[in-house]
This record gives structure tokens, C-alpha cells and sequence, in this order.
């Protein structure tokens, strides 16, 4: 089963090696979009410094959630999906192995270079820390549970909806809380510590139940 | 190696797509060294039902036993033993034809070295294509890749769709070859195809799916 | 010596930006160096084969 | 004339004429900024004065204008190229406007973490949204992107093709966008241009400034000349020209 | 020639109408991204109302950004495209004929709920007015510059978000002068004229230029 | 109604595809009332070849002539001459059959009501499935819905990349007979297909593409 799991990563890794400007794209939008806002409000330091975390956190958002699209998109195109339905692995492993290889790629890299946007707006140094921890606990999050609201839209057309309504009452707790820990960190480090330790328990139940959920949704969606 | 005797039963499938059905009552019965030729002209639901049979979708009514047991209830210990090659090929463009098989074997659980995986991809007519990205490779070359898996594969049923598409006409003698040694090994191989199957040994049953656009009554 | 390596407490500054800039001079410049061996290596191999390929046959 | 044109316009004979050219690059590159280096570091004064007094940090200036300017240089150069390619649809362009958008992009990298090095002790802040250097950071986008594009695509003829128009049309929106920057409100934009805070500059400054700046003009030419000769052996694997060529090299 | 471009048209309405979420995911998008903002950053009334204008364009950005993968996509895939090439129709009134449909479908419905959003930022009467007034001159450009990258990335793994990477850089001077207009605005209404002529003037500039370069580029993605 | 005589010609063609080059000093001329069958195994270069005649893809180095004039001149008046039946079906599965034939007469230039529609998918077999929209049919409906196409065109160069793909037996003897007017009609058919080919009237030529992985050197 092990084997499975590093199997369908190594080779979902070795996919994007293929394709290295996937990963460096990702981080791009992430940056980019985090650079527009000073564009669009103006420049004034006091705001952007208040701006900081939320506009951090809504980029990393929306660049997880655009990554995801891809997530099983090009395996349910090719087929290669449907031979997955057909192997004797438990199906929730391999969508497992598809997530960490996801997050690896898209999640991971955006959390190591949110510092430098930090800095663009005037963020300090334990305020930077924190924000790397809280995105390095919450991202996984993000990708855990978008992966359900991937393999519903693989089926049906559009469900572009029913994945944001699906998706987004659960990606807004991360939103918040998320945020939330950056913004506090500002002004005591110890309030830090339970928003940390909610994003925490997001992580787990996320990981528990989410890869179960996603297999049952590509079943549905592969028929 | 012969395979251990194996059967597949189908009761009363009915299968429903958009508002016409398909087929219903549908019953079938192959044993271990037969092959089943599902015939018909477009659009009769060769696809539907080959898909069916291998518990990708959910027929209206109707039960698909394996050894006895239905499909739906084996789950994995079905999967195991079935390998479906469809109309697409269920091949990653972006690996080569060897990365392709590696995972496709690690995943069906079957226990094979890179040096078996090379001299697949030799058989079937790939040798020097199989360090390129299967993207670059022509029409008929990728479902070779695809077909490759055959020979890798210890897999009872073998559920072929208009499997001799884009081949030329050598890679067509071969993949008859490989059908015909998994009926004499006691496999069961289901395909369609527009063309005729001859076979050495082994039965060979053929189906007739209705007209197309007929709508039978329940 | 000292005073002109501390430029007046702004060591820091000054020399990462210098220190930055050679850097990536000379990982550009051995990156390229990589890039031209490895191709022409690959290249002699690739030759060498098909001589030897040829050989054989004929 | 025509016919020496097209004579230095194919690859296998460009080929022999960058690899004998790139020595002498390097050299004039190294020469020229031993000198600047030289001219700035100890010839200059140590502060500053003027209505924004300047530190010894200000020594930052020699490399952080010489790569500003490099790196809106080598875009032009990358755009021209792109665009007599896709003109004259001759390989050896496309190659050359591959070869420098790495290093056009190394140098706009070198100018944003410059400034904002320089930023720190004089502005007391690492980043600040103002004109040039958003501007500067829409530059490094537009070359990464280019490098993007190019790189995502696998058939070479496409890959050149395809990047090559998106640096045209860069190259037609980045005046645009750089004047929306740096004049966000039209109904005050006479007011933009504010006044160095050097004052006038001072003239064993400019000349180190100059220096360098030419030091990284000869690098920027050897490097892609490097580069080119890189690409065009991928390219023209297998033909008898580069056959050739590798049993020269193999000799040597 | 004016046939071709009404097929087309009607072509890729109709299109849209049998796909009706397409249309909703992309006014969605907008809505859901314009939401988050106020959960992330807090939701102070007077820092909502200076960040408004901004906030509206970037998430209209976003919005137009992310439709755009669409464009030409489905008729990549599916053949038509090759198909179009070998018609014997200037390829440049076809484009703009889809770029057209495109705006309709995905650029109008965000104009048209812009105001709502407007609301929820606490902009008032004029500033609502002058907002959708841009948005109306500013979407379309938005589109016929995007449909040049679209066409650049067609095909392409990753495409999505490499197209952001290629033409998020080119659409700030929209961004910069959509909201600064909005902003504007605020002060005096006879400040936003020279606003919206440069809006226009951008609008025609990509009129006449986008349709051709974007024909160029498919010509050398379907090779 | 005759087709006005017309000739293809090629000159030194050749293309290279990755690090290998398909073909190299191609040179061919097809007139009026010929149809030429392109042969080779999978990965000879034939889809390519094909792509490469309609101006889709842009070769290296040669010529192509229609009418004596290079087809990047001629442009448009080059595309309105040809059709090209591609390994995509080049349909919209969210329309139906007659919406999708009713855009692609009007891009192509061709003025032709709904009556010739509905007669041109009743006579290549989909009656009763005009109204669907085409993502529900079967594979070999779809292809059907792309070759009605045929039936409606006046073009005089017919590009086929394996029409016969996916056909029942009816469908294929359909299609033979139109390949067969269209030839008599003194149009040009060009064809990739691993079965033969067979005409009553008119000439059939033959080009062999040489073996896959062959590398020729320039
Ligand atoms: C378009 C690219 C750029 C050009 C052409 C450029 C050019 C210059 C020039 C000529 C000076 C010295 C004269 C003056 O003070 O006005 C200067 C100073 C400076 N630049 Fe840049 N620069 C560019 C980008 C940047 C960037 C990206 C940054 C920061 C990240 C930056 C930060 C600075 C700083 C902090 C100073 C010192 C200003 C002062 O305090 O007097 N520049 N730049
Ligand atoms: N999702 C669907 N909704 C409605 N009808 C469908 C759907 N999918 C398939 N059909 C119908 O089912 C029928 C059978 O399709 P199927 O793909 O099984 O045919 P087939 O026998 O494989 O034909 P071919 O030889 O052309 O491949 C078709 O006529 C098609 O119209
Ligand atoms: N983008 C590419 N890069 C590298 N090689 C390519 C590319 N596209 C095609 N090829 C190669 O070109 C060769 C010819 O492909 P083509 O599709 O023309 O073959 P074909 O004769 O149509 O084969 P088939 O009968 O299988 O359809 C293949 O061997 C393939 O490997
Ligand atoms: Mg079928
Ligand atoms: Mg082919």
C-alpha cells in the first residue's frame, strides 16, 4: 500500500519535473496577484500593512484553487484515471498520493516564497514567521479539500458552482483563522498559539476524511 | 502458466443512456478459454456494455458475477483480475513509454523488473521509441504503448475496445497473437471490433447488439 | 583596510549587493559552461553510436 | 554585402564566430569593471551631501544602475530579435532572443535586490510601491514569463515562435504600462518627474557608473553568444557541420 | 465577412447556453473573490471603502483572466479549431468573433453585478455609476488582450496559469486607470474624464491590433 | 457538376519532427481524378504528411503548389478548395448534428439550407440522431456527424486521415462511394487508411512511407 502511495508521487512528481514551469507558474500568479493590490489601492504604507496577511492568504487561495483544476483534469482526459478505478489499490491512497504530490508542487513552494511578499508589504520579522507557519499548516488544508470539489467537477459540466459552494464554507475557517494568526502576531506573539492550533486540527480532519471523500466523488464522476 | 478456471455471468442487465435503452435482459455467461466478440454497428452500445461489465458503470438493473460473486461486492479482488483498454489509452504523454508501463505495473499490483518492461515495448513494435515522451509518439505508436500492457499483465479478463484501431497491419498480426495466447492460457478476452477474429483454439462467441436507435420496450 | 571593507557600517549593504552580483555571474557563467560539455559529451556518444552501428551492419 | 549577410546569418557559421568572439568579451568585460570597481571604490568621496545625505551605501549606485539599465536594454534586444525572426522567419534570431532573456532576466533580479539593499538604509525600508521600482518588478514578470512560455512549449519551431510574438507585444505594451505606473492620476501628471536626490552628479561617480554599466554590456554579449552556441548544437544535432565540429573540439 | 463573424457568434452563444454554469462560475468567481477580501482583512468601513475600487478590478481581472483559459480550449481539443483555420474566412474576423461572444458571456454578467459589490464596499451613488461605466469600457479590452495569451498557451499543460503569468503584467495600465477613475470618482466627477479617454483609447488600440496578433499566435499554436 | 481541373504539387518537402526528420526531398503532383493513397506503419510521418498538404503545419523546407501556386500565398483561396477530415472529429459535442454541419457550410462558404442538412445526415446513417446533441453519440456516430460533411462541400481536395476509423460496415461502404464520386467528379481525394482502396473509375496512386524511426539524413 506504501508503495502505492509513493508510486502514483513519484510519478506525479516526475510529471511536473517534466513540466517545471507548472511549479514556477503557480508561485508567479501568487505573486502577481499579490502584486496587483498596491496597483489597485495605492501604495500608502500604513494600509498595506494592514492589507498584508489578507491579501497574502486570499492569493494563496486563489492559486491553490486554480492549481487544483489541474489535479485530476489531464488523468480523466487521458484515461489514466479510469485504469486507476481498475487497479486492485484502494482508491483512497492513490488520491492521497495525488494530493501530497499536488501540494508538494504548488503548496510548498508558494509557502516559501510568501516572506518576500511579506516584505513588499511591510511585514516584520516574527510576523513573517508566523505567517509561513500558519500557510504551512493551512495550504495542505486547501489542497486536501479541493481535491473533492476537483474530482466533482470532472463529471459534471460546470460544477465549477458546486465546488465553490461545496469548497468554500470549509476553505474560509483556514481564511480566517489563517490571517487571523498573522495579524495578532502583531501585536502579542502568544495570541498566535490557538489559531495555529485550529488550523492544526483543520489538518487532521482534512487528512482523515478527505481522501476518502474525493474517491467516492471520481467513482461517481468517472461513470 | 494457465490461468485457474474462471467465469463471468451477466442476469438481466439493463442499461439506459439518455432516454434509450440499450439493452435489457441481457444475458451472457463466458468460462476461462473463451472469447467474446461483441458486435453491432455505431452507437449500439459496444462501449456501454464492455464499461459495464467492468464495473466503470453502474448498469439500471442486472447483476455481473465474477465466479459467482458480484463485481460490485469483489471490488479490488475484481479489479484484480481485469484489464480494460478503451478508447482512450490511459497513457501519461509526458512519461515515456517505459515510465508508462512501470506505473501502470506497480499499480496493478503485478511484479515485473524494467528489463520485462523494455521487452515489451520491443514486441510490440517499439524498440528506439521507448525513451521518448509518448506525446511525440503517432496515433498507432501510443496505443501500442498502451497494448504493451498485455504482456505484462497476469490479468484473467482482458476487456478490449476496438482494440485494432490505427494499427498497421503488422501490429494487428501481433496483438491477434497476444489474444490468442491468453484464450489458450485460459483467460477470457471480451472485445468489439469492426473486423473479424479468427482464433487457433479456444471458443469463440460472438454477440449481436441491436440496431442502433432501436428502442426496445421493458 | 578595515575602514574600507566596513564602508562606514554599511558593510552589509554594499557588499551583498556586490557579493549578489558576482555570484550570479559565476553561476550563470558555469551553468553555460555545464550546458555546452554535457551537449557536446551527448553528442560524441550519440556519433560514436551510430558509427559503431554502422560498422556493425556493414 | 547581401551575400556576407547571409552568410554570418547561419548557425554553423555563427557558430565559429561567437565561439572566437566570446574570449575577448570577457576580457574587455573584466577590464572595464576592474577599473569601474576600481574608479568607485576609491576614487569617489565616502558621503554624500545634498538635501538627502548619502552614506557610503550609496556605492551601491555603480552596480544597481548599470544592471537597471542593462536589463531594460537586453529587453529591447530580446524584442528585436523576436521580431526579426518572426519576420524574416531566420532561425539564428530566434536563438538569439532565446539566449539573452536569461541573462536580461539575471540583471533585472540584480537591480530589484540592489535597490532594495539600498532601499533599506536609505529609505529605511526594503520595498516601497513607488513607480520605478514596480516598474522594475513588471519588467522581471515579462521575462519570466517569456522564459516561461519558451520553456512550456516542446517543438522548438513553435516555442520560438510563439514567445517570440508575446515579446513584441510585450515590448508594445511596456511603454504603456510603465507610464501607467509612474503617472496613475493623467490630471497630474506634469508634476512626475521628480529630481534625483544626488543633485547633479558627481563626475568620477558617473564615470564608474558609466564603466560598469559597459563592463556588463561585454557580459551580457559573451553570455549569450555562450548560450546561442549551446542551442544551436542542440538544434543542429546530427548534421554534418556539427559532426565536424565536434571532432575539432574533441581534438583540442 | 460580417456573416462569418454573426455564425461565430451565434456559434458560441448557443455554445455557452447549453453549458449555462460556464457563465455562472465566472460571475461567481468574481463575487466570491471581491467577498473574501473583508474576511481577511477585517471589516473596518472605512478601510472597505478606500480598498472598493481596487478590489472590484482585481477580482474583475481575475475573473476575466480565468474565463479566458476557455476561449479557445474546447475548440482546440475537439478539432474545430484546425477546422477554422482551413476555412476560407479571414481568421482575425473569426477571433473577434469569439472574443466577442466571450465578452458577453463572461465580461457583461461581471459589469452588470459590479454595483452589488460596489455596495458591499459602502461606494455610493456616482462612484457606482462611474465604477460600471470602466468596467464596461475596460472588460473588453481585458478580453481581446487576454485572447492573445489564451492563444499562445492553447494546449499547453499548465496552460491557465502560465496565460496569468503572460497577461495578468499586461493588463495593469486597465487596473491602474480602471480603479484610479472609480477612486477619483469619490472627489470630483469632472476628474474621471481623462480616466475614461484613456480607457478608450486603449479599448480602440486593442481593437485593432489584438484580433491579428491573436490569429498569428493560433496560427502557430495548432501546428 | 465537374470539379474545374486542378493539380497539387510538392517539391523537396521535408519535415522533421524532435531530433528526427519524417521525410526528406518529398516531391509529388496529384491532378483531377486522382485519389493517392498515403501508406506506411504507425509513426511514418502520415498524419503529418496531411497536415503539412492542407497548410496546417509549416514543413522545413519544399514547396506546396495548388495550381501551380504555393499555398502560404493563396491563403484563403487555398482553404476554400480543401477539406480536412482529421483524427478529431472537428464537431462540437454540446451541439447537435444539424447545428454543427450548419456552422461549418457557413465558415466554409458553402450556401446550402437545412433540408440538404437533414438529407445529408439521413443519407450517411444517423437518422432520427440529427437532434442530439453530439456528445452522446457513439464513437462511430461522431465520425459519421464530421464525414456528412463530404456530402455537403464542393471542395475539390478531400484530406482524409483514416476515415474508415470506428465505421461499421455500412458506413465504410458509404463512404467508398463517396470517395468514388468525389473522384469521378474530378476532385483529388487524399487518404491515409491500413485497408484498400478501390475505385471504379479515376486513378489510384500510392506513396509508401518509409519505416518509422528511420533517420535520413540531409
Ligand atoms: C527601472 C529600473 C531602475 C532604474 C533605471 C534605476 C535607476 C536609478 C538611478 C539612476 C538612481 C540614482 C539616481 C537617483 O537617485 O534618482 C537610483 C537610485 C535608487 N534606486 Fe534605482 N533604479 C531602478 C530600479 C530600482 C529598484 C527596483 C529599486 C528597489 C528595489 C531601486 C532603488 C533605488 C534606491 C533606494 C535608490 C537611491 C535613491 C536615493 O535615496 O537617493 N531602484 N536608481
Ligand atoms: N451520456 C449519454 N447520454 C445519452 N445517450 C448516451 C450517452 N452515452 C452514450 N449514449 C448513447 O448510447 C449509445 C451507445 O453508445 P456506445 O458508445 O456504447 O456505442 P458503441 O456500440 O460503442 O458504438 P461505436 O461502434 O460507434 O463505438 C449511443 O447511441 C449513444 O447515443
Ligand atoms: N511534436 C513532435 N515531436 C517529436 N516527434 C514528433 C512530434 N509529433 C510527431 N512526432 C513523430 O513523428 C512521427 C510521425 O507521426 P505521425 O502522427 O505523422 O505518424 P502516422 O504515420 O500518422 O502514424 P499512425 O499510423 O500511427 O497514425 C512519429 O513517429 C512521432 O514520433
Ligand atoms: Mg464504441
Ligand atoms: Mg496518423
Amino acid at each position: 500500500m506504501f508503495s502505492t502511495f509513493l508510486c502514483i508521487l513519484r510519478r506525479d512528481i516526475t510529471l511536473a519535473m517534466r513540466r517545471r514551469t507548472d511549479i514556477l507558474t503557480t508561485l508567479f500568479f501568487f505573486v502577481i496577484v499579490a502584486s496587483l493590490f498596491p496597483l489597485g489601492v495605492g501604495s500608502e504604507k500604513e494600509v498595506l500593512r494592514f492589507l498584508g496577511p489578507g491579501v497574502v492568504w486570499v492569493a494563496a487561495l486563489l492559486a491553490s484553487m486554480l492549481a487544483l483544476e489541474r489535479l485530476f483534469a489531464s488523468d480523466f482526459a487521458d484515461g489514466t484515471l479510469e485504469q486507476m478505478l481498475l487497479t486492485p489499490q484502494p482508491l483512497s491512497v492513490l488520491v492521497l498520493g495525488k494530493i501530497c504530490a499536488h501540494w508538494l508542487l504548488t503548496g510548498l513552494p508558494l509557502v516559501l516564497i510568501a516572506p518576500l511578499i511579506g516584505l513588499q508589504y511591510g511585514l516584520e520579522g516574527t510576523q513573517l514567521l508566523v505567517m509561513v507557519m500558519a500557510l504551512l499548516v493551512g495550504t495542505p488544508v486547501l489542497s486536501l479539500v479541493g481535491s473533492i470539489g476537483a474530482a466533482l467537477t470532472l463529471g459534471l459540466r460546470g460544477g465549477g458552482i458546486l465546488l465553490s459552494l461545496l469548497v468554500l464554507p470549509l476553505y474560509i475557517p483556514v481564511l480566517v483563522y489563517g490571517s487571523g494568526a498573522v495579524t495578532v502576531s502583531a501585536i502579542d506573539l502568544a495570541d498566535v498559539q490557538p489559531f495555529m492550533a485550529l488550523l492544526g486540527a483543520f489538518l487532521i480532519l482534512a487528512l482523515a476524511f478527505s481522501p476518502l471523500a474525493t474517491a467516492a466523488a471520481l467513482r461517481i464522476s468517472v461513470e | 502458466m494457465r490461468h485457474a478456471d474462471a467465469c463471468l455471468q451477466v442476469t438481466g442487465l439493463e442499461v439506459q443512456r439518455g432516454d434509450r435503452w440499450l439493452f435489457t435482459d441481457l444475458d451472457l455467461a463466458i468460462e476461462s478459454g473463451e472469447l467474446l466478440h461483441v458486435r453491432g454497428p455505431n452507437g449500439c452500445g459496444k462501449t456501454t456494455l464492455l464499461r459495464a461489465l467492468c464495473g466503470l458503470l453502474l448498469p439500471q438493473a442486472g447483476e455481473i458475477l465474477w465466479n459467482g460473486e458480484s463485481i460490485r461486492r469483489l471490488g479490488e479482488e475484481f479489479t484484480r483480475d481485469v484489464i480494460y483498454l478503451g478508447h482512450l489509452n490511459g497513457i501519461k504523454h509526458e512519461l515515456t513509454g517505459i515510465e508508462n508501463l512501470r506505473v501502470s505495473a506497480t499499480l496493478d499490483g503485478d511484479r515485473v523488473d524494467d528489463d520485462a518492461i523494455w521487452d515489451a515495448l520491443e514486441q510490440i513494435g517499439l524498440a528506439g521509441f521507448e525513451d521518448l515522451p509518448t506525446m511525440v509518439l503517432s496515433q498507432g505508436q501510443k496505443k501500442r504503448v498502451a497494448l504493451a500492457r498485455l504482456l505484462l499483465t497476469g490479468a484473467k479478463l482482458w476487456v478490449l475496445d476496438e482494440p485494432f484501431v490505427a494499427l498497421d497491419v503488422k501490429a494487428v498480426a501481433r496483438l491477434e497473437s497476444l489474444i490468442v495466447g491468453q484464450v489458450e492460457r485460459g483467460g477470457i478476452v471480451i472485445l468489439t471490433t469492426h473486423q473479424e477474429v479468427a482464433l487457433t483454439s479456444g471458443t469463440i462467441r460472438t454477440l449481436d447488439l441491436g440496431q442502433a436507435g432501436q428502442v426496445r420496450g421493458r | 583596510m578595515m575602514e574600507f571593507l566596513s564602508q562606514g557600517g554599511y558593510a552589509f549593504y554594499v557588499w551583498s549587493c556586490y557579493g549578489l552580483g558576482i555570484v550570479l555571474i559565476t553561476v550563470e557563467i558555469t551553468a553555460l559552461r555545464r550546458r555546452q560539455r554535457t551537449i557536446v559529451a551527448q553528442l560524441g556518444r550519440l556519433k560514436r553510436m551510430r558509427e559503431a552501428e554502422v560498422s556493425h551492419e556493414g | 554585402m547581401k551575400f556576407h549577410w547571409l552568410h554570418f546569418s547561419s548557425p554553423a557559421t555563427f557558430y565559429g564566430l561567437a565561439g572566437r568572439m566570446i574570449p575577448w568579451f570577457f576580457a574587455l568585460a573584466l577590464v572595464t569593471g576592474v577599473v569601474a570597481l576600481y574608479w568607485g571604490f576609491f576614487q569617489t568621496p565616502d558621503q554624500l551631501g545634498g538635501s538627502n545625505p548619502q552614506k557610503e551605501y550609496y556605492r551601491i549606485i555603480f552596480v544597481h544602475v548599470g544592471s537597471a539599465w542593462m536589463s531594460m536594454w537586453l529587453y529591447l534586444v530580446l524584442a528585436a530579435w523576436s521580431a526579426f525572426g518572426l519576420v524574416f522567419n531566420t532561425r539564428l534570431s530566434y536563438m538569439m532572443a532565446v539566449s539573452v532573456a536569461p541573462t536580461g532576466a539575471l540583471f533585472t533580479a540584480l537591480a530589484l535586490f540592489t535597490g532594495s539593499f539600498w532601499g533599506k538604509p536609505s529609505w529605511g525600508t526594503w520595498w516601497d510601491w513607488d513607480p520605478r521600482l514596480t516598474s522594475e518588478l513588471i519588467l522581471f514578470f515579462l521575462y519570466i514569463g517569456y522564459i516561461a512560455l519558451h520553456s512550456a512549449i516542446d517543438d522548438a519551431r513553435r516555442a520560438d515562435r510563439a514567445s517570440a510574438l508575446i515579446a513584441i507585444v510585450g515590448l508594445v505594451c511596456v511603454p504603456i504600462i510603465f507610464w501607467s505606473i509612474n503617472c496613475p492620476d493623467p490630471n497630474q501628471c506634469a508634476a512626475l518627474h521628480q529630481r534625483s536626490s544626488m543633485g547633479s552628479i558627481d563626475g568620477n561617480i558617473l564615470f564608474a557608473m558609466l564603466a560598469l554599466t559597459f563592463s556588463f554590456w561585454m557580459y551580457a554579449f559573451a553570455t549569450s553568444f555562450m548560450r546561442v552556441r549551446s542551442i544551436i548544437l542542440e538544434r543542429e544535432a546530427g548534421t554534418t557541420w556539427v559532426n565536424e565540429q565536434l571532432e575539432l573540439e574533441a581534438k583540442r
